[in-house]
C-alpha cells in the first residue's frame, strides 16, 4: 500500500522512540498495578455475590461514601484534557498543542472509572439496564448518565480523530514492531494518506468539535453535581455546587496535566519536547484556579453562615469542628494555602516543586468531594440528634477504590508504549510541504505540476 | 378516590414502640443483629426517637421529647422525584410506595427524603430459623412487582406503605362481597395497636373523616413543614 | 479502498447495535404506558386463616389478644377490643411475642440434669413425674413436707391458687410469691391504712389531678397498659385536660409527657407527702366529713397523739424542703393544687419498695395513700377505687391429713411474718434461709428466675447447692434453670391454658390463656403436670386434685362467671363492666372497701390514719426493739406514716451516688422477653443505644468525673462491680444514676445471654426488716473510668 | 396531563432520551469521520 506524507517534525525520533519497546521496568509497573487491579476486582467480586453492600462501611442515613466520592473525583480528573486541548484550542492558546494528547489521555482512561464507580455502589448493578427500560428523565441519574456515557464518546471520538495521522505515522515508521501490533496501527489509521485536504478537515472538526466540548464539559460536571443539589438535603441543595464542582473539576484535571507531564518527561527523556515553559503557563492557571477555589469556599460558607439556618449550621459545623474538622481543614492546607505559596514562589522553572503542589492539590480535591458528600448525610434534617451518622470505610472500600486508581495509571502508562503521547502533526512546523521535499508518491504532483520529476524524485 | 393520611396525637403518644413492632411483624423488616444495628442498619419502617429540643434547658428545667416517625407519604415527595426506575412513586390514593422489583439500589431516593424513613438492605433478610415461621404470609406481587411485606432481596430500598397489603385486601373484600369500599374498613397495623390510642386514620379528602378534621386543629403540625414536601402524616402538639 | 468501506460498514451496524436493544426495552414500555403508576401487583395470602382470642403474659398487665393463626402458625398478635385493659392495643413486648412462641432457644423437652457435669439427658414425661411424687412422698413419709418449697413469680389468676392448693395438700406453707420484688410496698401501705392487702385501683379516666409518687405509670408500673389507657383519655379523651405531676429523681418518659417534674431525693417520698398533709392540714382543704367521721386517729385521743398534730409538728413544709430537696413553695403549691382539684389521686408505684424507696418504703406508701383519705378520694368517682374479683367456685376442702397439717404449723422458710413481721412473701429472703441452713429438700420454681432477678440474685447459684434437688418449669434455659436437677418446660402462654385477674379498673374480669396453635415441642402445662403428681402420689393429695387436666380446673373454677366456656373461649374475655362506689359507712363499705382484710384488728370501715395493725405490732416495743425493724421513731409516730432516712448501703463519700434499676416498656420485667430479639433492638430507644446496658448519667455529674458520653465506665457498690458504657441524660438527678433491667443475662438463650449487665447485681441483697421487701433503691454506688 | 408531566413521569422516556442521544452522536461522528478521511478525495480519480 501507498504510505502517507507526514508533516515534517524534528522531535519525531524522541516521541517515537518510547513504543519501540516495552522495558523490564514497565513490565514490573504493570504486574504491580494488575496486582492491585485484580485485588479490586476480587474484592468487588465478594461484594457483588457473597455480601452485598454490607461489606461496605456505609449505613443509615450515611447512604453514599467512597464509591460516590470517587465517581465525582474520576469525572473531574477527566476535566483535564478536554480543558487543555479544547477550550485552550477555542482560546488559540498554540503552547498547549505538545501536551494535548497526554491532557486527553487522562480524560479518556479515568472516565471509565468513573462509570464504574456507579455500578460498584448500585445496590443492584444486576439490574443496569431498567435505567434504559423505565428511565425517568426527571431524575438526576438520567441526567448524569446521557451526559456522562455522551462526554465518554465524544472524548473518545475527539482523541481518535486528533491521533489519526499520528497513528498513520506509527504505521509508515515503525516498521520493526510485532506484526500484530502493525497490524493495530493499520488498522486504526483507516487508511489515512495526510493529503492536506484530509489535514484542512481535520484541523476544522477539531475546532468544530471544541466548541460542543466545551460545552459538555460544563454540563457534564454540572448534572453530577446536581445528583445532591437536587435533593434538599443541607449542604447540598445550593446552586453554587454546579459551578463549584466544576472548577473543582478543572482545578484537580490540570493538577493531574502537571503530574503526569512531569512523569513522561522524566520517563522517556522528553525535556525538548516538553519543555519548561510549559509548566510555567499552567503554573500561571493552576494559581488562577486556586484563587477561584478560595473564591467559591468563601462564597458557599459565608452564605451558609449568615443564613444561619439550624440544618445547614449542623452540616458546617462537622466540617469546620465535627467529626470532619481535621479533613476539612487538611483540606485547605493541601488545596490552598500550601499550593498557592509554591505556585507563587517556588513553582516557577521548578517541576518538583510543581509536582508537588499539584499531587497535594489531587488529594486535597479527592478529600473536597468527600468533605462535600458525607458530612451532609450524617445530619440529616430530621434525626440528627439520634442517628448522627458515622462512616468507617471498611477494606473492601479501600480496596476497590485503590484498584480504580491503580487501574487508571496502568491503561495510561501502556498507552504510552504503544502511541505517541505527544502530537507529532499538531507540533510540527508546518502541515505545509516545503518545495525541496520529496513529494510521497499520488496525488501531490497536481498540486506542484512536476508529474513526473516529482515521479523519478520519488523512488 | 380516598387520599390516605395519618395524625398521630404527640399528647396521647407514650413512646411505647408498639407501633414500631407491629410495623415489624406485620411487614417482616427483619431483626438487626447488634453489630448492624450498632452501626445504624436497623430497619424500622416507624420509627420511634427522642426528638432534640433547639436549645432545651438545663436540669432541672429540662423535658425530654419523643416522637414516632412514620413516612410522611407527602404531596410532594422528594424520594419520588430523583427516582431513575419509578421504582418508587405514589399510587391514586395517594400512598408513596416501594417496587422491590424495579428498584437498583441506587440509594438517591435514600439521601433525598429529608426524614431518612426510606431503609435499605445492605444485606439479604434472614431470620433463625424457627423464627421464619411467623413471617406475615400476605404478599404483594405481579410480573416485575414486589411490595408490601413481601420478602425483600438483597440491595434494594424499603420504606412504610401504610400497609398497602391491608388496604389491597379489604378492597378485595369488598369487592368480594359486591359491594362499595369504605374507609373505614382498613388501617395500618401501627395505628390499630397504638397503646395510647394516639394515631388516627383515615381519608383526608373526606371532610367528615376524623383525620380531616384533627388536620384542622390548632394543635396540627407536619414535620419540616419548610420544607415543602406537605406531608400526609400529620401531628397534634403535646399539651 | 476496500477496506475502508468494510470499516465503515463495521461502525454503522456498531452504531445501530448499540442503542436499538435498549431504545427498544424503553419504547415496549412507553407502549405499555403508566407501567410504573398502576402496578399490576395483586395481593395474596395464607390460604386457612383464624382468629384465636388469649391472653398476654409478658407483664402483669394481661392484656387481652386477638391471635392470626394463618396456615397453622402464630403470625401477629393484636390487642383485643373486648378487653378493658389494652381495648384492642397491645405493646411491643405484646407485638413480639411469636419471637417468644417460635424462639431458637426454647427447651423441647423434659430433662435431667448432672449437678457434677453439668450436663443435661432428655428424660420421659413419666419419669419426670415419677421422680417428682417418689420425691414429695418420701418428704411426707419423713414427717417433713414444709421442706418443699415453691418459688412462683408474677403468677395470677387460678394458677396461683392452684399451687398454693397443692402445696398446702402436700403439707408445705411454703409457697413464696415474688411480690416483695415489686408490689408488696404498695399493697402493705394500702392494708396499713385503708386495710385491703391490694394495690389501689385508680379512677384515672375522671380525676382532675394525678400525683405520681414514682409510679413509673406510662412505662412499667405494676399494669403500665392499663395506666396508658387511663393516662391518654385523662389527657384528651375528655373535654377538661387532667394535671400530672410526677415525683421521680428520673423523669423519664412518664415526667417527660407530665406537666411537671418534680425531680425528688431518692428515698424521701414519705417526707414530702407528709410534708404536702402539712399543708392540706393546716389550710384546712382536709374532706372534714371523711377525716372526721370514716377514719381512725386523725385527732389527739386521750394519750394517744393524732395525724394531725404528728404532721404539724414534725413536717412543715421548710423542714421537709430540707429532706426532699424540693422547695417549700412547691411543696405548698402542688398540695394546694392537689386538695382543691378534686377529684385527685396520689398514686402508689407497684414496684420495689418505692421505686425512689428502698427501706421504709411502707411507710411512704401509707403517707401517700393517705394522701387521697385526706382529700376524701377514696372510693370516689377520679379517686381511689378497691379491685373487685370475678366469683371463683371454692375449692373441695382439703381432705385432713395428719402429715399435711403438721408441715402447715411450721414457719415459713422466708421469714415472712416471723422474721419479717409484716411480711407476707420474702422471694429473695429464701436463699438466705438456705445459706442459713434452713432445710430444703425440694424447692420448685415455677415462673421464676431468682438467680437472675432479685438483688444479688447470684446467692441463689450458692442456695441451690445445698438444695438436693430443685426442679424448674421455665421454658428456656435461664440462670436459675442452669442449675436445676429437673427442668420441665411448660409450653410459651400461646400454647397452653391459663387464666388472668383483670386488674386496675376496679371492676371484676377474667382473661383466658389458651393454645392458639398445638404445642411445638414436649412441653407441659405445669398444671397439668402437678395433676399427674398429684395422681400418682395418690392418697389425699390425689383426693384434693379430681381433675383430668388444668383445662378442667379453670372449667370448674370460673363456673359462676356468667359466661359460658364456649363463649368465653371465643371471646377470649369476661367481666362486669362498671364499678359501683361503695357509699361511705354502707354495708358495702364496711364489707369490702375498708378494712376488709385486717388480720388483728376490727374490720369497723374506718380508715386508718393512725395504723392499728401496726399498734398491734409494734405498740409495746421499745426503742431498742425497733431498731433492728430499722424503725427510729418511738411511740405513736411509729404508727404513722413517717420518714426514716433511708440507711443507704455504701458510705456516701466513697459511694457518692444512689443506683436505681429501671424497667423498661420494651424489654418489661420477665426474663424470656430479654431473649427476644426485637426487643433487645430497640430496648435502649430513649438514649440511642441498642442490644446492651447503658448508665444514665446528669451531664454535670459526668463533667465532675471527667466522663464523656459513651464513655465505658465502672459502676462500683460495695456488693459488686461492673462495666457498662455512660451515656449522659438531662432529665436526672444529679445525685442518681440508672441501669436498664433485664439486660445483662448469663443465660436464657443466645439473644439475652452476655447483652449488657445486670444492674441487680450492684444491689444491698439485705431485705427490709419489717417487710421482707427487696430493697431495690437504697445502694450507693461509685463510678469511674 | 400536560407534555411536560408525560415527559418527565412516562417510565421508558428517560431510557430513550438517552439512547437516542447518544445513537445520533454515533452517527454524527461517525459521519464526520468519514467526511474527514475523504478529504480531497475526488482529486484522486
Amino acid at each position: 500500500m501507498n504510505k502517507a506524507w507526514h508533516p515534517k517534525n524534528e522531535r519525531e525520533e524522541i516521541v517515537l522512540s518510547p513504543i519501540h519497546a516495552v522495558t523490564n521496568n514497565d513490565l514490573w509497573l504493570w504486574g504491580i498495578l494488575a496486582a492491585i487491579l485484580l485485588a479490586g476486582l476480587v474484592s468487588w467480586g465478594i461484594q457483588f455475590f457473597v455480601t452485598g453492600l454490607s461489606a461496605t462501611g456505609l449505613n443509615r442515613p450515611v447512604y453514599w461514601g467512597l464509591y460516590i466520592t470517587n465517581f465525582v473525583f474520576f469525572i473531574g480528573l477527566a476535566h483535564s484534557g478536554t480543558f487543555i486541548s479544547a477550550i485552550l484550542r477555542l482560546a488559540g492558546q498554540g503552547w498547549r498543542k505538545p501536551l494535548t494528547r497526554a491532557a486527553e489521555a487522562i480524560t479518556l482512561f479515568s472516565l471509565p472509572f468513573g462509570v464504574t464507580s456507579i455500578l460498584i455502589d448500585m445496590g443492584r448493578p444486576d439490574r443496569v439496564l431498567n435505567i434504559f427500560i423505565y428511565g425517568r428523565f426527571q431524575s438526576p441519574l438520567l441526567w448524569d448518565i446521557t451526559a456522562v456515557s455522551l462526554y465518554l464518546f465524544s472524548s473518545v471520538v475527539f482523541f481518535y480523530l486528533s491521533l489519526l495521522p499520528d497513528i498513520a505515522l506509527c504505521r509508515d515508521r515503525l516498521t520493526e514492531v510485532p506484526a500484530w501490533q502493525h497490524r493495530m496501527y493499520e488498522i486504526l489509521s483507516l487508511g489515512w494518506t495526510g493529503r492536506n485536504g484530509q489535514f484542512e478537515r481535520l484541523e476544522k472538526a477539531l475546532d468544530g468539535m471544541a466548541i460542543f466540548m466545551t460545552m459538555l464539559v460544563i454540563t457534564v460536571h454540572t448534572v453530577v453535581s446536581w445528583v445532591f443539589g437536587m435533593t434538599i438535603q443541607p449542604g447540598w441543595h445550593t446552586a453554587l455546587i454546579g459551578p463549584f464542582f466544576l472548577l473543582g473539576a478543572i482545578f484537580s484535571g490540570t493538577s493531574a496535566v502537571v503530574i503526569v507531564l512531569a512523569i513522561l518527561r522524566k520517563a522517556y527523556h522528553m525535556e525538548n519536547v516538553l519543555p519548561v515553559s510549559l509548566f510555567n503557563s499552567l503554573r500561571k492557571l493552576l494559581i488562577t484556579f486556586t484563587l477561584g477555589w478560595l473564591y467559591m469556599m468563601i462564597a458557599e460558607n459565608l452564605t451558609t453562615s449568615y443564613g444561619n439556618l439550624p440544618e445547614e449550621m449542623r452540616v458546617l459545623g462537622q466540617k469546620t469542628g465535627g467529626d470532619f474538622a481535621i479533613m476539612f481543614w487538611a483540606m485547605w492546607i493541601l488545596v490552598f494555602f500550601v499550593p498557592l505559596l509554591i505556585f507563587i514562589f517556588k513553582g516557577k522553572d521548578n517541576i518538583p516543586w510543581m509536582v508537588g503542589a499539584t499531587v497535594m492539590v489531587n488529594i486535597g480535591m479527592w478529600m473536597e468531594r468527600f468533605i462535600v458528600i458525607v458530612p451532609t448525610e450524617t445530619r440529616p434534617r430530621l434525626l440528627y440528634e439520634l442517628t448522627k451518622g458515622v462512616y468507617r470505610p471498611t477494606l473492601i472500600e479501600w480496596v476497590i477504590t485503590a484498584s480504580l486508581f491503580s487501574g487508571l495509571i496502568l491503561l495510561y502508562s501502556m498507552f504510552t508504549r504503544f502511541f505517541p503521547i505527544v502530537p507529532l502533526w499538531e507540533t510540527a512546523d508546518s502541515l505545509e510541504p516545503e518545495e525541496n521535499e520529496k513529494p510521497v508518491i499520488g496525488f501531490r504532483q497536481h498540486k506542484f505540476g512536476a508529474t513526473s520529476s516529482a515521479m523519478l524524485k520519488g523512488k | 378516590m380516598s387520599k390516605w393520611s395519618m395524625v398521630i396525637d404527640l399528647d396521647k403518644c407514650v413512646a411505647c414502640q408498639a407501633c414500631s413492632i407491629a410495623c415489624r411483624f406485620e411487614n417482616n423488616t427483619p431483626v438487626a443483629a447488634p453489630d448492624q444495628s450498632e452501626m445504624g442498619r436497623a430497619i424500622r419502617w416507624n420509627d420511634v426517637f427522642p426528638l432534640p429540643v433547639e436549645g432545651e434547658g438545663e436540669y432541672p428545667n429540662t423535658k425530654e421529647r419523643y416522637i414516632t416517625r412514620p413516612c410522611m407519604h407527602c404531596e410532594n415527595p422528594p424520594c419520588i422525584k430523583v427516582c431513575p426506575v419509578g421504582a418508587t412513586y405514589q399510587d391514586e390514593e395517594g400512598i408513596v410506595r416501594q417496587n422491590y422489583a424495579r428498584c437498583i439500589g441506587c440509594r438517591l431516593c435514600t439521601v433525598g427524603c429529608p426524614y431518612t424513613v426510606r431503609y435499605f438492605n445492605w444485606s439479604a433478610p434472614e431470620w433463625v430459623s424457627p423464627l421464619s415461621e411467623h413471617l406475615n404470609p400476605d404478599r404483594v406481587e405481579g410480573s416485575g412487582v414486589l411490595e408490601g411485606p413481601s420478602i425483600r432481596p438483597r440491595g434494594v430500598v424499603e420504606k412504610c406503605t401504610y400497609c398497602i397489603h391491608r388496604l389491597k385486601k379489604a378492597h378485595e373484600q369488598a369487592d368480594a362481597e359486591g359491594r362499595e369500599f369504605r374507609a373505614d374498613e382498613y388501617v395500618p397495623a401501627c395505628v390499630q395497636t397504638c397503646t395510647g390510642k394516639a394515631r388516627f386514620f383515615g381519608d383526608l379528602d373526606d371532610p367528615t373523616s376524623t383525620v380531616a378534621q384533627l388536620s384542622q386543629k390548632r394543635r396540627a403540625f407536619r414535620l419540616l413543614e419548610e420544607a415543602g414536601t406537605n406531608p400526609k402524616t400529620i401531628y397534634l402538639q403535646e399539651g | 479502498m476496500s477496506r475502508n468501506i468494510s470499516r465503515r460498514d463495521f461502525l454503522k451496524m456498531g452504531g445501530l447495535a448499540a442503542g436499538s436493544a435498549a431504545a427498544l426495552g424503553a419504547l415496549k414500555n412507553v407502549m405499555s404506558a403508566q407501567a410504573a403508576t398502576e402496578s399490576a401487583g395483586s395481593v395474596t395470602t395464607a390460604a386457612d386463616q383464624k382468629i384465636v382470642a388469649s391472653t398476654c403474659h409478658l407483664c402483669s398487665a394481661g392484656c387481652g389478644i386477638l391471635v392470626r393463626v394463618a396456615n397453622g402458625k402464630a403470625v401477629k398478635l393484636e390487642g383485643n377490643p373486648m378487653h378493658p385493659i389494652n381495648q384492642g392495643s397491645l405493646c411491643p413486648k405484646g407485638q413480639a411475642a411469636p419471637e417468644l412462641l417460635y424462639n431458637p432457644d426454647r427447651l423441647t423437652g423434659p430433662m435431667k440434669r448432672d449437678r457434677a457435669t453439668g450436663a443435661t439427658t432428655p428424660i420421659t414425661w413419666d419419669e419426670a413425674i415419677k421422680t417428682v411424687s417418689q420425691k414429695l412422698n418420701d418428704l411426707r413419709k419423713a414427717g417433713h413436707p414444709e421442706q418443699i418449697v415453691m418459688m412462683h413469680g408474677d403468677t395470677r389468676g387460678q394458677m396461683r391458687s392452684f399451687l398454693t392448693r397443692f402445696m398446702e395438700a402436700v403439707g408445705s406453707p411454703n409457697t413464696v410469691s415474688h411480690e416483695s420484688l415489686n408490689v408488696a410496698a404498695a399493697k402493705l401501705g394500702n392494708y396499713l391504712t385503708q386495710g385491703v392487702y391490694d394495690l389501689p385501683a385508680y379512677d384515672i379516666e375522671k380525676t382532675n389531678y394525678i400525683l405520681s409518687f414514682g409510679a413509673n405509670f406510662l412505662e412499667a408500673g405494676s399494669n403500665p397498659q392499663r395506666t396508658i389507657s387511663g393516662y391518654t383519655y385523662l389527657r384528651r379523651g375528655r373535654a377538661t385536660r387532667g394535671k400530672v405531676v410526677v415525683i421521680d429523681p428520673r423523669q423519664g418518659i412518664h415526667g417527660a409527657k407530665a406537666d411537671e417534674w418534680i425531680p425528688i431525693k431518692p428515698g424521701t417520698d414519705a417526707a414530702l407527702a407528709l410534708g404536702m398533709a402539712n399543708v392540706i392540714i393546716k389550710s384546712g382543704l382536709v374532706d372534714a366529713d371523711f377525716v372526721k367521721n370514716y377514719s381512725f386517729g386523725f385527732d389527739n385521743d386521750g394519750k394517744r397523739k393524732g395525724f394531725k398534730d404528728f404532721v404539724l409538728e414534725n413536717y412543715d413544709p421548710a423542714k421537709v424542703e430540707q429532706i426532699t430537696g424540693v422547695p417549700a413553695t412547691t411543696i405548698a403549691r402542688l398540695a394546694g393544687e392537689f386538695a382543691s382539684n378534686k377529684p385527685a389521686i396520689a398514686m402508689l408505684p407497684g414496684k420495689g419498695g418505692l421505686l425512689n424507696g428502698g427501706f421504709g418504703g411502707v411507710y411512704a406508701a401509707m403517707a401517700v395513700h393517705i394522701l387521697n383519705a385526706l382529700v376524701g378520694s377514696v372510693e370516689k368517682p377520679g379517686g381511689t377505687m378497691t379491685q373487685r374479683y370475678m366469683p371463683c367456685v371454692e375449692y373441695p376442702k382439703l381432705p385432713s391429713d395428719s402429715a399435711a397439717s403438721k408441715g402447715l404449723k411450721t414457719e415459713r422458710i422466708d421469714g415472712a411474718g416471723t422474721k419479717f413481721p409484716l411480711g407476707r412473701n420474702a422471694y429473695q429472703a429464701v436463699a438466705d434461709s438456705i445459706l442459713a441452713g434452713a432445710p430444703v429438700e425440694t424447692l420448685f420454681l415455677y415462673d421464676a428466675n431468682p438467680a437472675f432477678e432479685t438483688p444479688g440474685g447470684k446467692r441463689f447459684a450458692d442456695a441451690f447447692k445445698m438444695v438436693p434437688f430443685v426442679v424448674s418449669f421455665s421454658s428456656f434455659m435461664d440462670e436459675s434453670a442452669e442449675l436445676a436437677d429437673l427442668i420441665l418446660p411448660e409450653p410459651t402462654f400461646l400454647e397452653r391454658w391459663g387464666d388472668d385477674h383483670i386488674e386496675g379498673l376496679g371492676y371484676p374480669g377474667v382473661s383466658l390463656y389458651q393454645p392458639v396453635i398445638e404445642p411445638l415441642y414436649d412441653t407441659m402445662n405445669t398444671g397439668d403436670f402437678f395433676l399427674k403428681v398429684a395422681e400418682t402420689m395418690g392418697g389425699t393429695v390425689a383426693k384434693a386434685f379430681a381433675w383430668k387436666s388444668y383445662e378442667e380446673v379453670l372449667q370448674f373454677r370460673l363456673k359462676d362467671i356468667g359466661a359460658d366456656w364456649k363463649t368465653f373461649t371465643e371471646l377470649g374475655v369476661w367481666f362486669q363492666p362498671g364499678y359501683r362506689f361503695a357509699k361511705r359507712g354502707s354495708a358495702h363499705w364496711i364489707e369490702e372497701v375498708v378494712g376488709k382484710d385486717r388480720m388483728n384488728t376490727p374490720r369497723d370501715g374506718y380508715f386508718d390514719l393512725y395504723s392499728r395493725e401496726l399498734n398491734c405490732l409494734l405498740g409495746k416495743k421499745k426503742k431498742a426493739e425497733l431498731a433492728p425493724l430499722g424503725i427510729t421513731m418511738t411511740g405513736d409516730g411509729a404508727n404513722m406514716p413517717h420518714y426514716e432516712a433511708t440507711a443507704f448501703a455504701g458510705d456516701e463519700t466513697e459511694f457518692p451516688l444512689t443506683l436505681n434499676v429501671i424497667t423498661l416498656m420494651s424489654l418489661g420485667p420477665k426474663s424470656e422477653a430479654a431473649n427476644m430479639p426485637t426487643l433487645q433492638e430497640i430496648s435502649g430507644m430513649t438514649v440511642g443505644e441498642t442490644w446492651g446496658s447503658w448508665l444514665e448519667m446528669n451531664p454535670e455529674t459526668a463533667t465532675s468525673l471527667g466522663l464523656k458520653d459513651k464513655d465505658t465506665v465502672s459502676v462500683e457498690s460495695a456488693f459488686g462491680k461492673i462495666q457498662t458504657k455512660v451515656r449522659l441524660v438531662k432529665a436526672l438527678r444529679p445525685d442518681v444514676v440508672n441501669l436498664p433491667f433485664n439486660l445483662g443475662h448469663t443465660a436464657g438463650g443466645r439473644f439475652a445471654k452476655n447483652r449488657g449487665v445486670n444492674g441487680l447485681e450492684l444491689l444491698n441483697p439485705a431485705s427490709e426488716p419489717l417487710t421482707g421487701l427487696a430493697a431495690f433503691t437504697n445502694t450507693r454506688v461509685k463510678v469511674d473510668r | 396531563m400536560s407534555i411536560g408531566y408525560l415527559f418527565v413521569n412516562t417510565p421508558g422516556i428517560g431510557g430513550i432520551v438517552a439512547t437516542v442521544v447518544i445513537g445520533t452522536a454515533a452517527v454524527i461522528y461517525f459521519l464526520l469521520t468519514r467526511w474527514i478521511i475523504n478529504g480531497d478525495k475526488k482529486e484522486e480519480e
